[in-house]
């Protein structure tokens, strides 16, 4: 939805008068602008995150920018020791696999074999946890950690927002103004 | 790459090169500037052009002890000087006739026209002169004994 | 009944003395007889009365066109090296010339060094001159104390002999395997001309030498060259060698050393050849003035077969074409050069 | 306009910038030449080597640096920037900010002890960061002027007066001035040429790269770096990570370049090809091994240039690698190295691994640069290069303002020279009546006279940084120099050519009193006259000196002998020394010039000349073979850039109609030349004889046709095959029918990089596709194909390509294994050809067949070239000075070229070149006299019998008979000493000064002596 308006507008050179903005992208400025704030103490263990770009958000949607607050946010949420990038990553990283409707349509041996180099990327990171911001890929990255064997644990970001968010005394959140 | 590795102790000869200018030794040079190797066994005399060279002075490279000779010059009608080498191809033609009519071995005198832009040809003709007068050993017929 | 040679000694003088009482020549050079037999000197006649001790027979050996330029000179008015030249015409001399020395007075005269209108020249087509070697030789060696020559024969006549010989087989190796018996330029002629001989085989003797392994030809070249005791007669009896300086008088630089170090009399051999390169008409007169009995005109022997193979060439043919290295085409041949014949290999 | 000033303002210390101030000062006007680092040099001399000659970069470019570091009528202005530019062509006011060096130019003797004091160190920017250097520094070892300069940013004592201080007590000279301050100076000047240069793309913002996150990549600029001898690892060639050497390499083609997406860039930078290709050359020969596997992953070879594809081939059949893809990442693998993952052209995705990735990084403005423009009003494009068009390819929107180098358009070296000199042009053409008004003269001190004296040799032994010294045991033959017989002085030098050394060259010449002086370096015929002057300089005649090469002839031919190559070295110093003993002093002798040119071939290129002359008061005698003017340029529709040719060329035509300064004369040709630089005598096939001073030859080049042979695709036989020229003709004469046509196919390379002529035609690219982009436009639903092998649509070019594109232009690619097939079908024509990424045949109908054939030589160039003595290339073009440095000289002086002669070139490179010509020419043409051989033959009238064989042998009849004394006299004014009368002498009467048969014997003996 997101991406095909985006993508629509963009194509047919249709006059608009907004804007597109990620959930990424403004918690990460209401992060830089203290509007909302987190500790990574919470993160005793060292629990490892990496990620995953999701393509109609990144490398087709908003591009590197995105990408980069994507990463800013982990950072600030899980510590900034304890975030594994991907190789390749941001608007070059790999597909999921699990795009296109191959998640709806069968075929499912052929997308498992297409997910593979995304299982062997992520595998590489170590990582306990990856960030998919994208509902697709996050059912295709589970998907593929379980059939070949996956340690780790698949999530999208608010779940660890959450975890670290800081409550001050003067209750005032974002998103609440 | 037209390398002639070179064993311990084996005996490398001594060639007097006459080069002219304008195109074989700018040819040489652009060999060292290519980084085509050859054998060190050259000596290079620079002349203006190959028309420059004398018989006196070919015969004064070998009475001095030089195993063999090399002249070279711009191709014919690339002469910086016109016909200078037109004129040096009828001196060599007739000299290195002559020489080896009284016996002198014909490798040791040796005459090519390599150009400015002949890198690759002025290793090569090193090489092969080299190769040549390695056959034919140390120089001995008109080597003066000072 | 009179030999050719006496026809010819007849007709000689006669024309001598007439250019001489004509004062058309100031001097006459030709030969006289020598101190002793087979050997006649150069002679130069300055008056009517002179001319009858000029003499024409086999053994008239010494290239006459060596002596002219030095003859000439003597009849300039003396001058310092700026001045310019004297004007209006100058004495001439006339001479005698067979083939060769004519062919070689056309050389001097393309070389600058004699002008043809101070020449009068009395031609005679060779009949071939006497190898005085040749008949010693034949005779073992003995003193000879007179010739008397046939027009087809010599007798030899010494203490205690007299032999017969037949003419031809004494003949110069030059003239015997000359195909130019006729001189090139001339004013008069005594006789006739006789025109080109045809000679297929004028080059054998390079040949034999040049059949030879390379080892062989610098056999037979150390072994030619190694009783030379460097005494020049060979470069002073040629026309050719007229340096003020011959190089190997020169000591800067030093172009070989003067000793007769063997390698330095190869190398004086050597380049006194290439210097007659393109120039030498093969008139012998080294060779007769050797006292070593060195055969050095085979090497010029050699470079005249190059030359003329390579270029077409003989010296001293034509005064308007240019000698051999002072010209070029082309599309001279150039089969000797590495980087041509390489070429040649890989295709 | 009142009168113009003399003098001219360069912008830009660069190659160009250098070339267009020699260029000026040499020619009459007074050069305030600004650069704002330090040292002159620019890019150029960060380069290692150069394509396609592998010349060392700096050892070609240096000897123009001191030219112009040393030149009386160039004022350099380093560490300057300009603040304000105002007035009109003719008259500009400039002021320029002179910002403090700390360091006293006239005291500072570069010994170094400072820099080795200095304990701050910071990233060197010459090195591009891969290594240090200190907070007082010269900016590279060659470095022009040869001063140390205080960076200001980093100096301890600058920041906190009293802190340090320590370059100040130990410098010898007392040349550190902390109190210094920025100096403001406002010039005068007539013009101002802009050759601001470029600044490598910088590849950060390119994740996919990997650069700077992976040790192990890095940009193409920062391998010079490593190659170079001078550079961070001292020529051996190391990766960063573990300064290993690195044997798998891969070059990533095209960063920053041709990308419009990530970079904004779609020009392409035209010289990453050719760069990359001979990195991997040289990293090859700069293993110790010399089995680096060299990968170069690229969407088009662009290997357009003179000589270029010969290099592409050569490089090929070495072995190196050319893979036909964009890289879609790097990716870090074990032990530092590197995964390059790519689609192959079959689509499989394939990785491999490598142990350093070069990303060939583009050229771009530097936005300092693109500040400057706007300030001083100058147009850009949309590229953000100077906005330049066709027809005045240096010239900027600003009158009096021109333009040169990579700051129009990217290009490689001789292009810019070629700017740098047709800039130099325009400003000559503005200001020529100003000409020698402000110039100074240069003055040498008196000559001591050393006849008299004994030979005092010095020695000086050059190490070219390691170039000699890895192989050559310098010291030995130092320390052997000074055994030799007259050696008084030797000593070895880390670059001998280096300003500080030259300089201490002539205080040695001095204080030893030497008067017989050798170097041993590299060739003579670079560096001599550099060495020569110095000799000058020092009070000594330059005659007295000779050179040992004991580096392209020794170092670089016996790299894996350096036993050898020392002895070697050795024998080259005595032959020398020896040679040199017998140097007398000679005569500087000159020519009177005959003030005028002949300028051979009316087409472009020889109209532009001619009018460049002639608008300078030059009387041209424009000569043409054919009956009317235009030569090949008739044939043209319009430029790349969309600009009409003819119109253009019927207003060239009047212009030299009208000019009462050029002589036309038509149908006529060259029948003989005589003479040389200053004084030609050319007879012209109307009889006419003709004295000029220079000649500039445009003799053109010809439309390769293929009327049969393989690559004749029906040629000839079917009306709908085309030429582009045949073409182009049909758009002239503004064809109906050709917007009826249905389907039209290009083929690309017909004749061109194929076995008979191997080279590119470099035009044809831009040419085929700007014609398709009109058919496109005639008909908009006309299918075009383009069956091509690469697209060489170099520099801003490009975006042609991209139109074209996205015009729905379909380019197939084909190579020579798989050449497309021609032939009739029913009637019409028939192409069938394998498509690489379909992986399978294809037919086309195309109503229209157009051939892109080859540019080829003429075949008459060779006598022409003979006639001038001018050489030709193995292709039949002819063949400049020097390809980077000297690219419209001959090797014969006073004699230039210009146009297709030279190599295929488009209409814009066709009139910088001519304009360069013209340039060039004007050094001659704008003096009275020029210089004369020296060298020159001589009688000896003792020896001489007078018997004409010089006279005969001599080509220039410089030796006549003197009629008086009957013996040779030699006119030195026409001798150029070639010494064939020398060879011919039999009585060695005549001899070459300093190149006499005793003195070569003297060599060659000395070869022999020690063996």
């Amino acid at each position: 939805m997101f991406f095909a308006t985006l993508e629509g507008l963009r194509r047919f050179n249709i006059p608009h008068k907004f804007e597109f903005v990620s959930i990424i992208s403004l918690y990460a400025k209401w992060l830089r602008e203290g509007r909302l704030k987190v500790d990574p103490a919470w993160n005793k263990d060292g629990l490892k995150f990496t990620v995953q770009d999701p393509c109609k958000l990144v490398r087709q949607g908003l591009g590197d920018v995105v990408a980069e607050d994507l990463r800013y946010v982990i950072k600030k949420v899980a510590g900034e020791e304890n975030f594994i990038d991907v190789w390749p990553r941001m608007s070059n990283n790999y597909c999921c696999g699990g795009g296109g409707g191959s998640l709806q349509a069968g075929f499912v041996e052929n997308r498992r074999k297409y997910g593979k180099l995304k299982f062997d990327q992520l595998s590489a990171t170590g990582a306990d946890v990856v960030i998919t911001p994208c509902h697709n890929c996050h059912t295709q990255v589970i998907d593929i950690c379980d059939f070949y064997g996956g340690k780790w644990k698949t999530t999208h970001l608010w779940n660890w927002l959450e975890k670290a968010l800081v409550i001050d005394d003067s209750g005032v959140q974002a998103g609440k103004d | 790459m037209n390398e002639t590795e070179r064993k311990q102790g084996e005996w490398e000869p001594k060639i007097i090169a006459f080069l002219c200018n304008w195109c074989s030794y700018a040819g040489a040079d652009l060999a060292g500037v290519s980084r085509y190797q050859y054998p060190p066994s050259l000596r290079i005399v620079r002349v203006p052009c190959s028309g420059r060279v004398s018989a006196n002075m070919i015969l004064d490279a070998l009475r001095s002890g030089a195993d063999g000779v090399l002249v070279s010059g711009c191709h014919p009608g690339d002469c910086h000087y016109i016909s200078g080498n037109y004129y040096a191809r009828r001196r060599f033609a007739i000299l290195k006739r002559f020489l080896e009519f009284v016996g002198i071995e014909s490798d040791r005198v040796n005459f090519s026209w390599i150009s400015a832009s002949e890198g690759e040809q002025f290793a090569q003709v090193a090489t092969e002169v080299t190769e040549r007068v390695k056959r034919l050993g140390p120089a001995r017929h008109l080597v003066k004994e000072f | 009944m009179s030999t050719m040679n006496e026809k010819i000694t007849e007709e000689l003088r006669q024309k001598a003395r007439q250019l001489l009482e004509s004062g058309r020549v100031a001097a006459f050079l030709g030969y006289a007889s020598g101190s002793v037999p087979m050997v006649m000197r150069p002679f130069v006649a300055r008056t009517p009365e002179d001319a009858d001790r000029l003499e024409w027979n086999s053994f008239c050996v010494l290239n006459l066109a060596n002596y002219l330029p030095a003859l000439l000179k003597s009849f300039e008015p003396p001058r310092r090296p700026n001045e310019p030249p004297p004007q209006g015409p100058l004495p001439k001399v006339g001479v005698v010339a067979t083939g060769c020395w004519s062919r070689n007075m056309v050389v001097q005269i393309q070389e600058n060094q004699v002008e043809r209108e101070r020449l009068v020249i009395i031609g005679i087509s060779s009949r071939g001159m006497v190898d005085r070697k040749k008949v010693q030789a034949l005779i073992a060696h003995r003193d000879v104390t007179a010739v008397k020559e046939g027009d087809n024969t010599l007798v030899v006549a010494g203490p205690g002999f007299e032999e017969e010989i037949n003419r031809w087989d004494v003949v110069r190796d030059n003239c015997k395997s000359c195909v130019h018996p006729d001189p090139v330029i001339f004013d008069d002629m005594i006789g006739e001309l006789k025109g080109e001989r045809d000679l297929p085989d004028r080059f054998s003797q390079v040949e034999e030498i040049e059949a030879l392994s390379a080892q062989e030809r610098w056999k037979w070249f150390t072994s030619e060259i190694q009783s030379c005791i460097r005494c020049y007669a060979c470069r002073n009896a040629c026309p050719l060698c007229y340096c003020p300086t011959c190089f190997v008088d020169d000591s800067r630089p030093q172009w070989v050393g003067k000793s007769i170090d063997s390698v330095d009399t190869a190398i004086f051999h050597i380049l006194r050849a290439y210097h007659c390169a393109g120039r030498c008409t093969d008139c012998g007169s080294c060779e007769s003035a050797c006292p070593m009995g060195i055969r050095m005109r085979i090497l010029t022997k050699k470079l005249q077969k190059d030359v003329l193979q390579l270029y077409g060439i003989e010296a001293g043919m034509s005064v308007q074409e240019p000698l051999p290295l002072t010209t070029y085409k082309k599309d001279d041949p150039q089969d000797f050069i590495l980087t041509e014949s390489l070429k040649g290999e890989k295709k | 306009m009142t009168t113009p000033r003399g003098s001219v303002l360069v912008v830009g210390g660069g190659i160009a910038g250098v070339q267009a101030a020699l260029d000026l000062a040499d020619s009459g006007f007074y050069v305030h030449l600004v650069e704002r680092s330090s040292a002159i040099g620019g890019s150029m001399s960060q380069l290692d080597k150069t394509f396609p000659t592998n010349d060392c970069s700096a050892c070609i470019l240096s000897p123009k640096l001191v030219e112009c570091g040393r030149h009386l009528n160039i004022n350099l202005l380093t560490l300057s920037e300009i603040l304000s530019l105002s007035g009109e062509p003719g008259s500009f006011k400039v002021k320029i900010r002179q910002n403090p060096r700390y360091v006293d130019v006239e005291k500072c003797i570069a010994c170094g002890s400072c820099a080795e004091k200095c304990p701050k160190k910071v990233p060197d920017e010459f090195d591009l960061g891969l290594d240090t250097r200190k907070a007082i520094y010269l900016r590279y070892p060659q470095a022009v002027p040869l001063k140390y300069a205080i960076d200001p940013e980093h100096c301890i004592y600058l920041k906190k007066p009293g802190r340090c201080g320590f370059c100040e007590k130990v410098c010898p000279a007392g040349a550190i001035n902390f109190k210094d301050t920025p100096k403001e100076y406002e010039l005068e000047v007539g013009s101002v040429i802009l050759a601001l240069g470029f600044r490598p793309y910088s590849p950060e913002s390119l994740d996919f790269t990997g650069y700077k996150r992976l040790k192990n990549v890095v940009t193409s600029m920062e391998f010079e770096r490593v190659l170079s001898p001078s550079g961070p690892c001292m020529g051996h060639m190391e990766r960063p990570s573990d300064h290993q050497e690195p044997k798998r390499i891969a070059w990533l083609q095209c960063i920053g370049s041709r990308d419009i997406n990530r970079a904004c860039h779609g020009y392409c930078s035209s010289i990453c090809c050719m760069q990359a290709i001979k990195q991997a050359v040289i990293s090859r020969e700069h293993s110790a091994s010399g089995d680096v596997d060299a990968t170069i992953f690229y969407m088009d070879m662009r290997t357009y240039g003179k000589g270029f594809e010969a290099y592409y081939e050569r490089a090929k059949a070495e072995g190196i690698r050319f893979k036909r893809a964009r890289v879609h990442t790097v990716c870090p693998a074990t032990g530092d190295n590197l995964r390059v993952r790519y689609a192959d052209e079959e689509g499989k995705i394939r990785e491999d691994e490598f142990d350093l990735v070069v990303l060939s990084v583009g050229l771009e403005t530097d936005p300092q640069v693109m500040r400057l423009l706007h300030d001083m009003g100058i147009e850009v494009d949309a590229d953000s290069f100077a906005e330049t068009t066709c027809f005045r390819p240096v010239e900027t929107s600003k009158k009096g303002i021109y333009v040169c180098g990579a700051l129009a358009e990217p290009k490689d070296i001789p292009q810019s020279v070629v700017e740098a000199s047709a800039a130099a042009l325009e400003a000559e053409r503005l200001l020529h009546v100003s000409r020698w008004t402000e110039t100074k003269k240069k003055e040498f001190p008196p000559e001591r006279d050393v006849h008299a004296e004994p030979p005092r040799i010095g020695v000086f032994v050059c190490s070219c940084g390691i170039n000699i010294a890895s192989v050559v045991d310098v010291q030995a033959v130092t320390d052997y120099a000074w055994t030799l017989p007259g050696v008084v002085f030797a000593q070895n030098n880390l670059f001998t050519c280096s300003q500080d050394t030259i300089n201490q060259m002539a205080e040695t010449i001095k204080k030893e009193r030497l008067n017989r002086v050798v170097v041993a370096s590299c060739t003579p015929r670079t560096h001599e006259a550099l060495f020569q002057e110095t000799l000058r300089e020092a009070g000594i005649n330059k005659y007295l000196f000779e050179m040992a090469n004991i580096r392209d002839q020794d170092s670089w031919v016996h790299q894996h002998d350096p036993e050898a190559a020392t002895q070697k070295a050795k024998d080259l110093v005595r032959m020398a020394v020896a040679k040199v003993r017998g140097d007398e002093p000679l005569p500087y002798n000159s020519v009177p010039v005959t003030k005028s040119a002949l300028v051979i071939g009316a087409g472009i290129a020889g109209m532009t000349a001619a009018l460049s002359l002639a608008d300078q008061g030059f009387p041209v005698t424009l000569i043409e073979r054919k009956d009317r003017l235009g030569g090949h340029g008739r044939k043209f529709f319009r430029t790349w850039q969309g600009q009409q040719v003819q119109p253009y060329l019927d207003e060239l035509v009047q212009m030299v109609e009208a000019n009462d300064k050029i002589n036309v004369r038509v149908k006529t040709t060259i029948e003989e030349v005589s003479g040389s630089v200053g004084q030609f005598k050319t007879k012209l096939s109307d009889g006419t004889e003709l004295e000029h001073g220079v000649a500039i030859v445009a003799v053109g080049a010809e439309s390769y046709k293929p009327r049969e042979g393989k690559w004749n695709y029906l040629y000839g036989k079917n009306p709908n095959v085309h030429t582009l020229l045949e073409l182009d003709q049909r758009f002239i004469e503004d064809d109906q029918g050709l917007s009826g046509l249905n389907q039209a196919v290009f083929i690309h390379c017909v004749g061109s990089r194929v076995p008979e002529r191997p080279y590119c035609s470099r035009v044809c690219c831009t040419h085929a596709i700007d014609q398709a982009l009109h058919l496109k436009d005639l008909n908009p639903d006309m299918d075009i194909f383009m069956i091509y092998r690469d697209i060489r649509t170099y520099g801003k070019r490009e975006h042609l390509y991209q139109k074209a594109r996205a015009k729905g232009i379909i380019f197939i690619r084909y190579d020579l294994e798989n050449l497309p097939r021609v032939s009739e079908d029913s009637g019409g024509l028939k192409l069938e050809v394998r498509d690489p990424i379909v992986g399978a045949d294809i037919t086309l109908h195309p109503d229209l067949l157009v051939l892109a054939s080859a540019v080829r030589p003429r075949d008459d160039v060779g006598e022409l070239s003979k006639l001038f003595k001018c050489a030709m290339t193995s292709e039949g073009f002819l063949l400049e000075a020097h390809m980077k440095l000297r690219p419209v000289d001959f090797a014969t002086d006073g004699v230039y070229l210009a146009g297709l002669c030279h190599y295929p070139k488009p209409v814009e490179e066709t009139i910088s070149q001519a304009k360069a010509a013209a340039s060039r020419a004007g050094l001659v043409l704008s003096r009275d006299a020029v210089p004369a051989e020296s060298i020159t033959a001589q009688v000896n009238l003792q020896k001489c019998t007078g018997c004409s064989v010089c006279t005969q042998v001599c080509a220039y009849h410089a030796v006549n008979m003197d009629p008086n004394t009957g013996k040779a006299v030699v006119d030195t004014g026409l001798c150029k000493g070639c010494g064939a009368c020398v060879a011919g002498c039999r009585s060695d009467a005549i001899t070459l000064k300093n190149i006499g048969n005793e003195q070569l014997m003297a060599a060659v003996e000395a070869a022999m002596e020690d063996f």
